[in-house]
């Protein structure tokens, strides 16, 4: 038994480690086909693009591991985008209060109606999801906004000693969502929510209280990825993030939180960040037929969660 | 309300900026004219395309303008001849002419040749590039929305301009959507896996906007270490051009919209369309270095002084004919 | 129908889950005819038997024959192939469909008539096999107006719906009341008649006294023993369960009459036709009783105080607040705990741990922060207070075996520290081992100023443990008993019905 | 008690009510403003805008009833819109067949990978609608592929006493699936598994077949719908039937089954498709800024689901 146990990986190894191995794997094959890859250059333009995607990633991981989902963070991206792109020619730097105070107040109006309204998340989300694209257009009317002043562009998007300011910032997010999934009481009650919401409810959690909270967090969350995008791009479009909030759930899974709640990992999502954006990345390094590149995309998400899914925890699989 | 005609268009999307100028030209033409314009949005969506035409049919409009992406001509044009509708189609040729048997409400097609623009660009760039050491021109390609006739169109034309040109290599292609971030974002990587690229074809101005920031995240200077072409003229690329980032742009064709608007309404008059007439291909405005202060005096907000009423038959009986030409004042 | 009776023998098995022994050489023989019991502690292993004998587990050794000829089915599926039907522990009713649908759910395709289903044919049958054992439900009822006991037979008719030769009921009794339980037991004598072989497993060893022919003890995953029904008396099986002597009755003796100040008053409280208005006090100390059939009124009163359900009229104070809790936070806020019936929806999140739940209520905290080493310590504090069976404090529940879940969910009402506990069935499925243990925690924590309402099913419990019953019926109390020492199980009964 | 019962509406009863009378209530709206909404021909023309809607939307009735969720709809539609069109030009009206068996085998792939290899649903389809997606535009590279064949066109685009084919054929659909879900073994297996899969599971229901069967029978409507959609457009686009998905699942919540399984109904889904349909269509008729019209839609989306969501059902809004 013992002997058997320390010579070959158990099942639960393999799930767990999976992840992880499929970074290792996807970076190994690029970097084999292009010797670029592997450049410090290249793991910071990777890291850069996977910016966005992870702060709006780790949003995703409280929602869902509360057992809710937002479709509506493509569309909070643009909204805050758009904020912005707007105030930065006045404000500068500071664009960073109103996008994050739009990206939050989007969220809580998610929240609140999830959770005061009880209408289920998925729904509430895909409706707020076309609302406010619909008024990043009414507002847009399709024009981008573009973005000049300087002092903007270098704060969020500019480079120090080769960093890109936008990883550092990113860090900064993971460190501050790992210490809240992790030490705080908060994060003790998003994942009992999303573990069994009546029995939360009975034992004293502030159920609403704190969904509401999960929703502006994202929301906030998301109000700084609109600023990072905005800053990358120099501008706000109406199209901007258009596809993040699947790309985002999808980062989350991979990364092996379960869609049910309750449990899930800040680590789990960085690797799925990572995975989705070197997967597209790579492929377009190595220059694979742009046709054909969707349809690797979709299989890998498939395999990932096949193979990290916990099927022990997870007594239906809906 | 006869006096007022309603007249219809579908646009594939609001949420470009190109097809925001060419409505409010049209808009502009309509309080002109004296016009009900209706104004839809297809959402980049092909059967929101199909269905916004259903519901001009049903309204019913007396003219119809729309684009028929994602080859929706043909119906879009059964469904007109059925009620008795004239239509115009704008930007995107289906493949056979106006006037037929077949579409005798199909009164005229208004729009660029996107194959001509596209090999347009490929020449202004092959032309600016200095071969390497091995006597190559080394270009990146970012495609357009993959299945849109526009960039599909648009590609050709480049492969047309490939063909005489050899010594021209394509590092690499990739598809940027049309969008400007997700442009930026596939450029990136492209150029990451081949630093040799000196020249880059985009297929929209979006999308060189896009490739024009990534070069500049990169420490590249564009219009100097690399030259970039784009289409569509908006305003932003257009200061490009003047900047010296941007080495060629073409376009000028949302005026398309408001051109039809003006035959459509003559035809709703009474003044038939003459068959001569039927097809109007905009030969596209190039802007380059040299040329875009002339273009910014003629084109204040990309939109040119234009009487709607002096090129309309029915205000101005003998208006002249081939009023639509895209040309620089001097 | 059946005339030769069916043997079921089952030899040396075992099962290992993870580091837990769940079972080790265990040997049973189940005879057509005869109802055998399974007895033991938490955690014992009966469940994991009676899963494996009804195909819904396999074992690691061992094996089993049906009259003579091998039997090793792989699913729940094989084993009803095999004439063998098993009663889950958990209810299995599924709310989206009928009763007659939930009792043939299995087998509706024998129920087609030209692709179509024949739902007369359906009703007819459902009903001839709730007959069949006299369970008073008619198909027509909607699911919602049946009771748990009700559910059970479902349950039991959908078992019989396959014609097994053996039917086993895990714990078919532990959510039930007295009356309820009295269907099952009634229906389980029927199908022994019938010459079905019956296997049980129960806490209540009153109900193996009065059915059971044979029983088998288990302790920590080992046989104790085989033995003909009167073999042992009541305290003879309880010692053999737990191993140390039970004859002193497991009710830790009552203290001093409480007379400290009022934690819970109640002035004219209702709260919709489910409570009629009602007035109570439950002061420092007092474990005060509560019984009453299903919806009469006790759930309610709990769920009420607990600020689950808001009240219509009257005045309640907890300590010194007046008014009603508004929510269960501000309930918990309060100091009052909340034990709900059903463990696995209200009580515990199954998928975390053992650790997660004892602290939810009142997790550590310094400032925003959770404090994990006083979480750990308080976590094995009561896994040793309520001597909870688990391989770790961060086991996660799955592996806990029923009794110690509900353990669990006490140990997270106590772990608060609370001034008012409500209390309801907690010892639902729950050991006479680990009763004793709960009841004198219970008691020590009154001693110490803990005011308790006790809303239960088991009389016994009732008596044995409250300083006060109050009982229901239909919403308003019918009785208040002053000294329950006195009191006996019918007395409450006449006032419940 | 009861005097009250018969002179007030109870909760229940608007919640079942609502959506029909959302219907009533948009119709007399858009009636008011435009006399041409209530004429026959474009009442004739709303049915034939729901078709597609509908028939996928039904298949996702089953789905959602089923306690899961297929994001793919969209995708296979575009297949097998793609395969008609391919086919119709050598086989005419009978391109029905090897559109359908297409749909067929994209759900059927749906469903063994859910079913058997254990993976939510969500995950599931949402890496198939990018696979599928990207098949289509692998195969056409992009290019519309138009459909000349006139007996297709006319069988399933043409009109028969002022009645559109397609209508009569989402009418035959509805019939179909109103006595598969009410009527048959495998309706009521649906039934069972979306109100408690590990109970359907115990008492012994084949659970795995039952939900393969289900995705493949959306996937054989998403083939008819593609069909249809192909009828309807005269071709088949990479882009076709994008973001059909999120309407219809839009319709079958609106229609009031809820996203959590066990319960739906057939005359539900198309009341939704009707609103869905009527809403776009209406505003379309009256003219409504089109920079407008998709607050709208989101708005209305979420107020429904609002009303008709019975919140006693749902002990956990998700
Ligand atoms: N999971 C749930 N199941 C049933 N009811 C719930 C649930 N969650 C919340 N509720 C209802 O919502 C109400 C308030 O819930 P909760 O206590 O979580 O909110 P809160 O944050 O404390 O709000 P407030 O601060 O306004 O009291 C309760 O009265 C209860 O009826
Ligand atoms: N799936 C599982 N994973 C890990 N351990 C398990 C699992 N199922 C049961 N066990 C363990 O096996 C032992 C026997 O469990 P079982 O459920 O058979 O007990 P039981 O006698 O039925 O107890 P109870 O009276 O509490 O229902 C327990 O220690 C339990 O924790
Ligand atoms: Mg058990
Ligand atoms: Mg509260």
């Amino acid at each position: 038994m013992k002997l058997s146990q320390t010579r070959s990986l158990t099942t639960d190894d393999v799930r767990r480690l999976f992840p992880i191995m499929l970074l290792i794997v996807l970076c190994a094959a690029f970097a084999l086909t292009s010797s670029r890859f592997l450049q410090f250059n290249n793991l910071m333009i990777v890291a850069q693009q996977a910016v966005v995607l992870l702060v709006a990633a780790l949003g995703m991981t409280f929602v869902i591991i509360a057992g809710s989902i937002d479709l509506s963070v493509g569309a909070i991206v643009a909204l805050s985008a758009l904020v912005a792109a707007v105030t930065a020619g006045s404000i500068g730097v500071f664009a960073v209060v109103p996008a994050c105070i739009v990206g939050l107040l989007s969220g809580l109006i998610n929240g609140v109606v999830v959770a005061r309204g009880k209408v289920p998340s998925f729904i509430v989300t895909l409706g707020t999801m076309v609302v406010y694209r619909g008024v990043v257009l009414y507002f847009t009317r399709g024009a981008p906004i573009s973005i000049e002043d300087e002092s903007f562009l270098t704060v969020y998007s500019g480079r120090s000693l080769s960093v890109p300011h936008s990883v550092l910032i990113a860090i900064g997010v993971i460190a501050v969502t790992a210490v809240v999934l992790n030490l705080t009481v908060f994060g003790r009650e998003v994942r009992a929510i999303g573990g069994g919401e009546r029995i939360a409810f009975l034992t004293g959690i502030k159920v609403e209280r704190v969904k509401i909270a999960v929703f502006g967090l994202v929301g906030l969350l998301c109000g700084l990825a609109g600023l990072l995008q905005a800053a990358r791009s120099m501008a706000a479009t109406a199209q901007l993030g258009e596809g993040l909030e699947l790309d985002a759930i999808a980062a989350v899974v991979v990364g092996g939180t379960p869609l049910t709640g309750g449990v899930g990992s800040i680590q789990g999502t960085i690797l799925g960040a990572l995975i989705i954006t070197i997967l597209s990345n790579g492929m377009n390094i190595i220059g694979l037929d742009p046709y054909f590149q969707n349809i690797i995309k979709g299989l890998v998400l498939i395999l990932s969660v096949f193979v990290t899914i916990d099927r022990k925890k997870i007594g239906i699989i809906k | 309300s006869k006096d007022k005609p309603v007249i219809g268009v579908v646009v594939p999307t609001l949420a470009a900026q190109f097809w925001n100028n060419y409505v409010d030209f049209m808009k502009k033409g309509a309080a002109d004219l004296g016009v009900e314009l209706v104004v839809l949005n297809a959402d980049n969506k092909p059967d929101q395309m199909v269905k916004s035409l259903e519901d001009l049919v049903a309204r019913p409009a007396d003219g119809i303008i729309f684009t028929p992406y994602w080859a929706t001509a043909t119906r879009g044009l059964t469904l007109a001849k059925d009620a008795g509708i004239p239509v115009i189609l704008t930007d995107t040729y289906p493949d056979y002419p106006p006037q037929t048997d077949r579409f005798p409400n199909y009164l005229a097609f208004v729009g660029p040749s996107d194959q001509d623009a596209g090999r347009q660009m490929a020449e202004a760039l092959f032309a600016a590039m200095s071969p390497d050491a091995n006597g190559k021109k080394v270009i990146g390609v970012v495609n357009g929305t993959a299945g849109t006739s526009v960039a599909i169109d648009r590609r050709k034309g480049l492969e047309d301009a490939l063909k005489d040109h050899p010594e021209v290599v394509v590092a690499g292609e990739v598809d940027g959507n049309f969008v400007r971030d997700t442009s930026q974002t596939v450029f990136e990587s492209l150029y990451q896996g081949h630093p040799d690229i000196k020249g880059v074809w985009a297929a929209n101005g979006g999308t060189a906007t896009g490739v024009m920031t990534a070069l500049k995240n990169a420490g590249k200077q564009p219009g100097k270490d690399i030259f970039v072409v784009a289409m569509d003229l908006n305003p932003e690329n257009v200061d490009a051009v003047e900047s010296g980032d941007l080495l060629f742009d073409i376009g000028g064709h949302w005026l398309q919209g408001g051109f039809a608007l003006v035959m459509l309404y003559d035809e709703i008059k009474g003044i038939d369309l003459p068959k001569e007439q039927d097809s109007v291909k905009l030969k596209l405005l190039p802007v380059t270095k040299d040329t875009v202060a002339q273009f910014k005096a003629d084109f204040p907000e990309g939109v040119p002084p234009y009487d709607f009423k002096a090129h309309s038959r029915a205000y101005t009986p003998d208006a002249p004919a081939a009023a639509f030409e895209l040309t620089y004042s001097k | 129908m059946r005339t030769n009776a069916v043997q079921i023998v089952a030899n040396t098995i075992s099962r290992t889950f993870g580091s837990t022994r769940a079972l080790v050489d265990v040997s049973v023989t189940l005879d057509g005819g005869a109802i055998h019991a399974l007895v033991g502690e938490n955690g014992a292993g009966k469940s994991t038997l009676l899963k494996i004998l009804g195909g819904a587990e396999r074992p690691d050794a061992g094996v089993m024959t049906i009259d003579g000829a091998p039997y090793a089915p792989a699913s729940l599926g094989e084993a009803v192939a095999h004439g063998v039907g098993l009663v889950f522990q958990e209810i299995t009713i599924n709310t989206s469909l009928t009763v007659a649908e939930n009792i043939l759910v299995g087998q509706l395709r024998r129920f087609r008539r030209g692709g179509l289903l024949t739902e007369r044919a359906m009703a007819r049958r459902a009903q001839e096999l709730l007959d069949s054992f006299s369970a008073d439900i008619s198909v027509n009822r909607p699911l919602a107006s049946l009771d748990l006991g009700q559910w059970k037979c479902i349950e039991i008719a959908r078992a019989l719906s396959t014609r097994p030769r053996a039917i086993f009921f895990d714990e078919s009794t532990a959510f039930l009341n007295h009356r309820e339980v009295d269907v099952v037991l009634t229906a389980m004598r029927a199908l022994k008649s019938q010459g079905l072989a019956v296997a049980f497993v129960s806490h209540h060893l009153a109900e193996v006294g009065a059915i059971a022919d044979r029983l088998t003890i288990l302790k920590d995953g080992h046989k104790v023993g085989d033995f003909e029904a009167g073999e042992l008396d009541r305290e003879e099986i309880q010692s053999r369960m737990v191993g140390r002597d039970m004859s002193k009755g497991i009710y830790p003796p009552r203290g001093e009459r409480a007379d400290g100040p009022a934690v819970l008053s109640l002035h004219g409280v209702g709260a919709g036709p489910r409570l009629a208005p009602l007035s109570l006090t439950v002061r420092q100390g007092e474990i005060v009783g509560v019984a009453g059939l299903k919806g009469a009124g006790g759930e309610r009163l709990l769920e009420v105080v607990a600020g689950v359900e808001r009240i219509r009229s009257g005045e309640i104070r907890i300590g010194s607040h007046t008014g009603a809790a508004r929510s269960p936070a501000e309930g918990w806020q309060k100091g009052v705990a909340y034990l709900p019936g059903d463990r696995t929806a209200e009580g515990a999140i199954v998928g975390a741990s053992v650790l997660d739940n004892l602290v939810m209520a009142r997790p550590p905290r310094r400032g925003p922060w959770f404090d994990r080493r006083r979480a750990g310590e308080l976590a094995s504090n009561m896994i040793a207070r309520l001597r909870i069976k688990t391989a770790s404090v961060r086991a996660p529940m799955t592996s806990l075996s029923g009794g110690n879940l509900q353990k669990v969910v006490l140990g997270k009402c106590l772990a608060a520290e609370p001034r008012l506990l409500l209390l309801n069935n907690p010892t639902r499925g729950v050991d006479v081992g680990a009763r004793l243990e709960i009841y004198r925690s219970l008691r020590e924590s009154a001693a110490k100023g803990l005011a308790i309402l006790l809303v239960s099913e088991d009389l016994n419990e009732l008596i044995g443990l409250s300083d006060r019953i109050l009982v229901m019926r239909a919403g308003t109390v019918t009785a208040e008993i002053e000294d329950p020492s006195r009191a006996t199980e019918d007395a409450l009964i006449r006032h419940m019905t």
